[in-house]
């Protein structure tokens, strides 16, 4: 590659390090119940305190543990999102498709997740969706269980109210 | 509230750096690639094996290279009877500090032995090559006992 | 300069796997508990937070970020991270204090070591060019310091396993100590060694876990009502990455850090150091001055449990605890970071007034 | 009441996508030295180091302070490593103030730095974990829907982020170390760059950098025998929230309002627009310049579009209150640094020295960093007066 006298100037440095993560507890009850094709939010046990979804071991305003599980409907609604042009490594996706932040119905905040079966020039903050799911055999604790989440025939909901649905979504 | 399994998944986390290397690093790596060692003269003359860039008691700048022996003198080891899948070594081996001829200031590398007993501190040593030398400092393969 | 004062510490067991929990259930209790021990709700009720951890103990980007979720950071706070032993987050926020820009500051540290191979994770805190491409262990860094006191007459293997001994036994009367028990130095060398001249009880134990101090000026320790120690001096000092540039078998940045910290200006009745392995609190202790008349780890120090990024902030807390306990009057509390203790911290404790 | 102190000493690396003539020592000792050419000091003046970067897996490097100390004349001086996310390089200057400012030192050193060349910037902020999704196509893609809501609420039309990466690619053809030197670049030119996270295109995106910048920080009785004329820091304020929780406020984080009061009201500033005479602010994606001009309370809330589109923050069109002269980071983005840069080239133009990128008799600067999910915030205002 380079002649015998020429002077190094860079070299490759390969830093592969093994670990063995184990998920927290508050996001293991989400997973684990996630393999039973349920989407579960927690939160703290006081009344009316707020539904995350995921969960990630406190409710972040109170530092408080969310030890209140609360099952959430697999209807969200897209409080906003954005259309990827380039690919995520690792990640077979082919690009441009639409990243979203979605709240299900009965939780207040959102997660991301992929929007499909879509014209992508059509989706908008609002919009309401569903999840589609995996066949249950390829269930795991995973977010991945759900494929992605595709528009419904409902109304959309008003920007003040996303976030704030009931878990009966806009029937209620 | 749900009892939660115990997830538990090994990962990797891992990339191949491109470090650029900057003259003193530069040289010495093409020197190793070369078959040969180089150290830098400090402030105070002593001579710093692999090269540092700065002095570390002055903070100047360095830029005076020496050529020094491939033979040295262990100043202190660790006998590794367990290597980690990381070392250089399958087998066990000797992690060392080196005192190479016309150096002053020991190196850290490894030193071949087929046992602990026959490596000590004042031992000599001398650097044994990869068969293909690439500028990295695994150029120098180990240290043997001479 | 402004008198500061701890009011209150608390930490996590260690332990050698926290398993299930995150890095927010990790840090949750124990800022609870000192919540509770210091009378107040939240870090709404602190002035200033600042944490340490480490990104590479679990091998996640942005650790510190969760943090921010056990602390009720809403409204917002004012909060910085060090990727440093949480010593040094103590160490910013003493700063904070003296500046007038707080009364009062939370502390915290975390770290899950378990997940990954700790040894040779910190192997890539060395020369990116020379040495962690090598992948030296810091515990082969460790032995060959050891050997070299060996060598020189500095120190004896029973000199360790007395260091050994001594921190399994004091570890009995601490609750949060991992390794534990009623050994002897005999016991310590019939151990073959593991990474030669070190045993495996020579060397720390790989934990996870947590620690948390609150400090304040001493007028609100006073408004508080808590019982408190106050920091008297704290400094820290680098030295050389190159390990053969440095003499090994001494701390000069230890003894010039206590020499500034003002750690000569009394009687020392309790000493915390941050010594990973056993040959290094001979190092400290000498670098030090410390004799007879100073109960050195009367935890077990690190050798018994050593909370990665938290480890440092403990030794201080530790003597804090001696100290409102009415164990001790005075006492000095030392964190290292680096291989072969290459960066030190020194903090010198006295007794506070009675609240 | 803290002490008064000031910058005596700025020294900065040129921005590039790799700089392969140095080692990572090498660029971080580049900056330092500088800092103290510009200070007329050497190694022995400096009592301590304070360090920042952004995370330890950019570089591949475990606290890296450890192996940098010979580097930065460290050897037997304390040394501080700072991170804070993408607001590192501003908390890093607040912290090394600190060390002044408390009295504890009379003179300190700060050098923050990013050599994202070593690796990848999307991999080092976001590798896979496991049992998580990994959507979040690094940074953009976790701004853009944020972005999007603002150009919602705001109404604002939509080349107004068009017209930010124009107007800082400008500023920074004007600053000889900025990265991308573009000084024919055209609205019609970013319009027709790829879509990278729609609504954010690729030259509405900042450029990844290598580079490294310090500071030398004195108190008020060394800065004032300084050789050159101190810029003074009038005010230093961090402010914190979490990433996510219910109802929090993405778009205008409450985490920036609460800071950018704190930091005015000790500036003595009641109207940022009108009194401060510039700002160097952070902003990686041009959209967050009318976001930021209405979090700082440049511009009432929705409104920020607009100074952008009359060129009040345009140094070249004669606007009122410049943002950005030096490029900003959508010039130059050396992460860990880039924080660090803002609140240098704000001392900088109180200092009369920013060169082609000075703006005419400025006397009071904003230096901004932000980082995380916008929720960690650092602020400094500098002055060329004491008070």
């Amino acid at each position: 590659m380079s002649d015998e006298n020429e002077m190094i100037t860079g070299i490759e440095v390969p830093i592969y390090l093994k670990y063995n993560f184990t998920a927290g507890a508050a996001p293991a009850r989400f997973l684990s119940q996630l393999k039973e094709g349920k989407l579960t939010g927690q939160s703290r046990s006081d009344p009316g305190a707020p539904v995350y979804v995921p969960p990630r071991g406190s409710c972040p305003a109170t530092g408080q543990p969310t030890d209140t599980e609360v099952e959430v409907a697999d209807k969200a609604t897209v409080q906003s999102f954005t259309i990827v042009h380039i690919p995520i490594p690792g990640n077979p996706i082919e690009p441009p498709f639409v990243v979203a932040n979605l709240v299900a119905d009965g939780a207040n905040i959102s997660f991301i997740h992929l929007m499909s079966e879509c014209d992508n020039e059509q989706v908008h903050i609002g919009q309401r969706v569903q999840a589609v799911w995996r066949p249950e055999e390829e269930w795991d604790y995973s977010m991945d269980n759900i494929k992605y989440f595709k528009p419904i025939d409902e109304p959309d909901v008003p920007v003040e109210h996303i976030g704030k649905l009931p878990v009966t979504g806009l029937e209620a | 509230m749900s009892q939660p399994e115990i997830l538990n998944q090994a990962f990797e986390l891992g990339f191949t750096y491109t470090r650029s290397t900057g003259p003193v690093v530069g040289r010495f790596l093409t020197e190793l690639k070369k078959r040969n060692i180089v150290g830098i003269k400090a402030s105070d003359g002593r001579v710093i094996v692999p090269p540092m860039e700065y002095d570390p008691d002055t903070a100047e700048e360095l830029s005076e290279f020496v050529e020094v022996g491939q033979e040295g003198e262990i100043i202190s080891f660790a006998w590794v009877k367990h290597p980690r899948e990381a070392h250089p070594s399958e087998r066990p081996f000797a992690w060392a500090m080196i005192k190479l001829d016309g150096a002053d200031v020991p190196m850290v590398h490894w030193v071949a032995s087929d046992s602990e007993e026959l490596v000590s501190t004042g031992a000599r040593v001398k650097a044994t090559w990869s068969d293909d030398t690439k500028g990295y400092i695994t150029d120098i393969a180990c240290f043997e006992l001479v | 300069m402004k008198e500061i004062a701890i009011v209150g510490y608390q930490q996590s067991d260690a332990v050698s796997d926290a398993g299930a929990q995150n890095e927010v259930e990790l840090i949750i209790p124990v800022l609870s508990r000192i919540f509770e021990q210091v009378g107040i709700t939240n870090a709404q009720d602190v002035d200033f937070v600042c944490s340490g951890s480490c990104d590479y103990l679990q091998g996640a980007a942005f650790a510190f970020v969760l943090g921010v979720d056990a602390l009720g950071a809403v409204p917002p706070i004012k909060e910085s991270h060090v990727e440093m032993d949480a010593a040094w987050a103590l160490y910013e926020s003493v700063l904070k204090i003296r500046m007038g820009h707080a009364d009062s500051a939370l502390v915290y540290g975390f770290g899950k070591s378990s997940p990954g191979e700790l040894p040779i994770v910190l192997s890539q805190q060395l020369d990116p060019y020379y040495l962690a491409p090598q992948w030296v262990d810091t515990i082969s860094l460790a032995a060959m310091q050891a050997r070299m006191m060996l060598d020189r007459g500095l120190i004896t293997e029973r000199d360790m396993a007395e260091v050994v001994a001594r921190s399994r036994r004091n570890a009995l009367d601490n609750p949060h100590a991992q390794l534990k028990g009623d050994v002897t130095a005999d016991d310590i060398l019939a151990e073959e060694t593991y990474l030669s001249p070190l045993r495996r009880s020579d060397c720390c134990p790989i934990s996870d876990g947590a620690s948390a101090m609150v400090i304040c000026t001493v007028e609100k320790a006073k408004a508080w009502g808590k019982p408190y120690a106050v920091i008297s001096g704290i400094d820290h000092i680098i030295e050389s990455h190159n390990p053969g540039m440095r003499d090994l078998t001494d701390s000069v940045s230890t003894r010039k850090a206590a020499e500034n910290a003002g750690m000569g200006k009394g009687k020392v009745d309790v000493a915390e150091l941050y010594a990973p392995f056993s040959h290094q609190e001979l190092i400290l202790s000498r670098a030090l001055g410390l004799g007879d008349d100073t109960n050195i780890n009367p935890s077990g120090g690190v050798l018994a449990g050593n909370l990665m990024m938290a480890s440092g902030l403990s030794r201080i807390g530790e003597v804090f605890n001696r100290i409102v306990a009415g164990d001790a009057e005075r006492g000095v509390a030392h964190t290292t970071s680096g291989p072969c203790l290459q960066h030190n911290l020194v903090a010198v404790l006295d007794k506070g007034e009675v609240a | 009441m803290a002490n008064l102190a000031a910058v005596v000493g700025i020294g900065q690396t040129s921005y590039t996508t790799k700089r392969n003539d140095v080692s990572i020592a090498g660029l971080v000792r580049e900056a330092a030295v500088n800092a103290l050419n510009d200070a007329d000091l050497t190694w022995d003046d400096i009592d301590a180091v304070i360090l920042g970067k952004a995370p330890d897996m950019f570089e591949g490097i475990i606290m890296p302070e450890i192996y940098l100390t010979d580097a930065l004349g460290c050897n037997g001086k304390p040394m501080l490593r700072v991170h804070t996310a993408g607001s590192v390089g501003g908390s890093t200057a607040l912290v090394a103030a600190s060390h002044v400012q408390s009295g504890t030192f009379d003179r300190v050193l700060t050098v923050s730095f990013e050599k994202q060349s070593e690796s990848n910037a999307m991999w080092a902020l976001s590798n896979p974990q496991p049992f998580s999704t990994h959507l979040n196509a690094g940074a953009g893609g976790y701004f853009a829907p944020i972005i999007r809501e603002y150009i919602r609420r705001s109404g604002a039309p939509a080349d107004v982020g068009i017209k930010v990466a124009v107007k800082d690619r400008l500023h920074g053809a004007r600053n000889p170390l900025a990265h991308l030197q573009l000084p024919e670049i055209s609205m019609e030119e970013v319009a027709d760059s790829f879509m990278l996270w729609d609504p954010i295109r690729y030259l509405e995106s900042c450029p990844s950098s290598d580079g490294a910048c310090a500071m030398v920080i004195a108190s008020e009785e060394l800065a004032d025998k300084a050789s050159k004329p101190p810029a003074w820091i009038r005010g230093v304020a961090m402010r914190s929230e979490p990433t996510m929780y219910a109802g929090r406020e993405e778009v205008n984080p409450q985490a920036g309002r609460d800071c950018a009061a704190d930091v005015y009201k000790q500036a003595g500033i009641s109207d940022p627009r009108k009194d401060l005479d510039v700002a160097e602010v952070y902003v990686p994606f041009s959209w967050y310049e009318p976001m930021w001009l209405e979090n700082l309370g440049f511009a009432p809330e929705g409104e920020g579009w607009k100074l952008t589109m009359e060129g009040a923050t345009s140094l070249i069109d004669g606007g009122d209150i410049p943002w950005n002269p030096s490029g900003g980071v959508l010039s130059s983005n050396a992460i860990g640094a880039s924080g660090m840069i803002r609140f240098a080239e704000a001392a900088r133009q109180v200092r009369n020295d920013a060169g082609d990128h000075q703006v005419p008799g400025a006397k009071l600067a904003l230096g901004h960093a932000y980082g995380g999910g916008a929720q960690f915030f650092a602020m400094w205002v500098v002055g060329a007066e004491k008070a």
